[in-house]
């Protein structure tokens, strides 16, 4: 098992449930996927990842996009903006 | 142009700039703060953005607008923090030679802005409560204080 | 509520009077006088109305928006007399629980307003001529200075 | 021939077209049409009647609508409000 160290950012309704707005991680992680379901304890989503965004070292990605040793990974519940 | 602003949008200072001597039209939408969602009594709405992501995303929208709408002027401007009712939550301004650009454009940027840009709406209810909205489940709705149901989880 | 005015439009105290505390947006849309149409340089522009109908048929358009979508609130004002590059000729704000209705409202008076009312527009231009707008062959175009043919009739 | 007594109301081209706003006329005229056919030679309209409007006493008319003695009958070139 290769654990990688993730800086996880949570947003809104996943933040107030985490109660911190970021942590680092040693996680099992090969994908963003990986990531949302790893930290379901933390961020509490009963919304699945489809209806929520991920990004990458503040670039906005898919949940298929591989993650990286080092890597910061943001993870946005649904978006009501307007 | 898109900005993200905590204070009071300035929608008159706006409306000029959009002024340009080929523009025979100018199409404007504002998002206010609604006394009521849902059937819910709302009291005042709390806005958190995702500044830095949330200015990419915007720049984007505003581009393909002028991709599909050539010649047309775009700019979008968005609260942050604390709104009271009656406050403008977003102002999308599209000026145009003819008004059907201006519309379909207008249009265009608020249904994209609304969607795609990392911004999350809380409301904070008359009776003390208060829900993030578009997520009645999301993280077991954690922040919802006056429990409907006190036998529940 | 319409009204015609020989003055400038008080765009800015006519969107404060569209506040509803259970309006989730507004939609305007502007009609500005361009600098050009159909490739000619304008100068200035010149509305005649007839205001005695034009207000009837003006309420008449807004009263069927609020048939087509129901609870908005619809404001027109159009001008009359001379006006400069950049004058604002017709605002419409339309202000509704949410901003589908609100666009289509607006797109819906403006478009009623431009083709159903008493309302005349001629058009001046940089090189000293003039002419009626959708108008070019009406009574012979009588008023057209600079004859591009001056042996024709 | 029964004439009757029409006031009609030009505007716009048509008002610049016969240089003046409003005449008082005897015409043979039975509907607002026959009022447009019969002043052709003072608001020297070249458009058909169908692009223009017409209104009786201030209200809203069809080409077809019958005028009476003593009505105002007001032709209005094609409009374009906005």
């Amino acid at each position: 098992m290769l654990m990688k160290t993730i800086t996880v950012r949570y947003f809104a309704v996943f933040r107030e449930h985490a109660g911190v707005s970021l942590e680092t991680l040693e996680l099992d992680a090969s994908t963003a996927m990986d990531v949302f379901e790893q930290t379901k304890g933390r961020h509490g989503s009963s919304e699945p990842a489809a209806h929520c965004k991920v990004a990458i070292n503040d670039v906005m990605a898919a949940w298929s996009s591989p993650v990286s040793d080092g890597d910061t990974v943001l993870l946005f519940p649904p978006v009501a903006g307007g | 142009m898109i900005s993200i602003s905590d204070k009071a949008i300035p929608v008159n200072e706006l409306r000029k700039q959009m002024a340009m001597p080929a523009a025979g039209g100018l199409c404007v939408f504002e998002g206010w703060v609604r006394n009521e969602n849902d059937g819910r009594e709302v009291q005042r709405l709390e806005y958190e953005v995702y500044e830095p992501l949330a200015l990419i995303e915007g720049e984007k929208v505003l581009a393909e607008a002028q991709d599909r709408f050539p010649h047309i002027e775009a700019v979008c401007v968005h609260r942050s923090g604390m709104l009271e009712i009656g406050d403008c939550a977003v102002w999308v301004g599209v000026s145009a030679a003819h008004r059907d650009e201006a519309f379909k454009a207008c249009r265009y940027v608020i249904d994209e802005i609304k969607t795609r840009l990392p911004i999350w709406k809380k409301e904070h209810y008359v009776d003390g409560d208060s829900g993030w909205v578009n997520c009645e489940r999301c993280a077991n709705v954690a922040d919802r204080h006056t429990d409907p149901d006190p036998e529940g989880s």
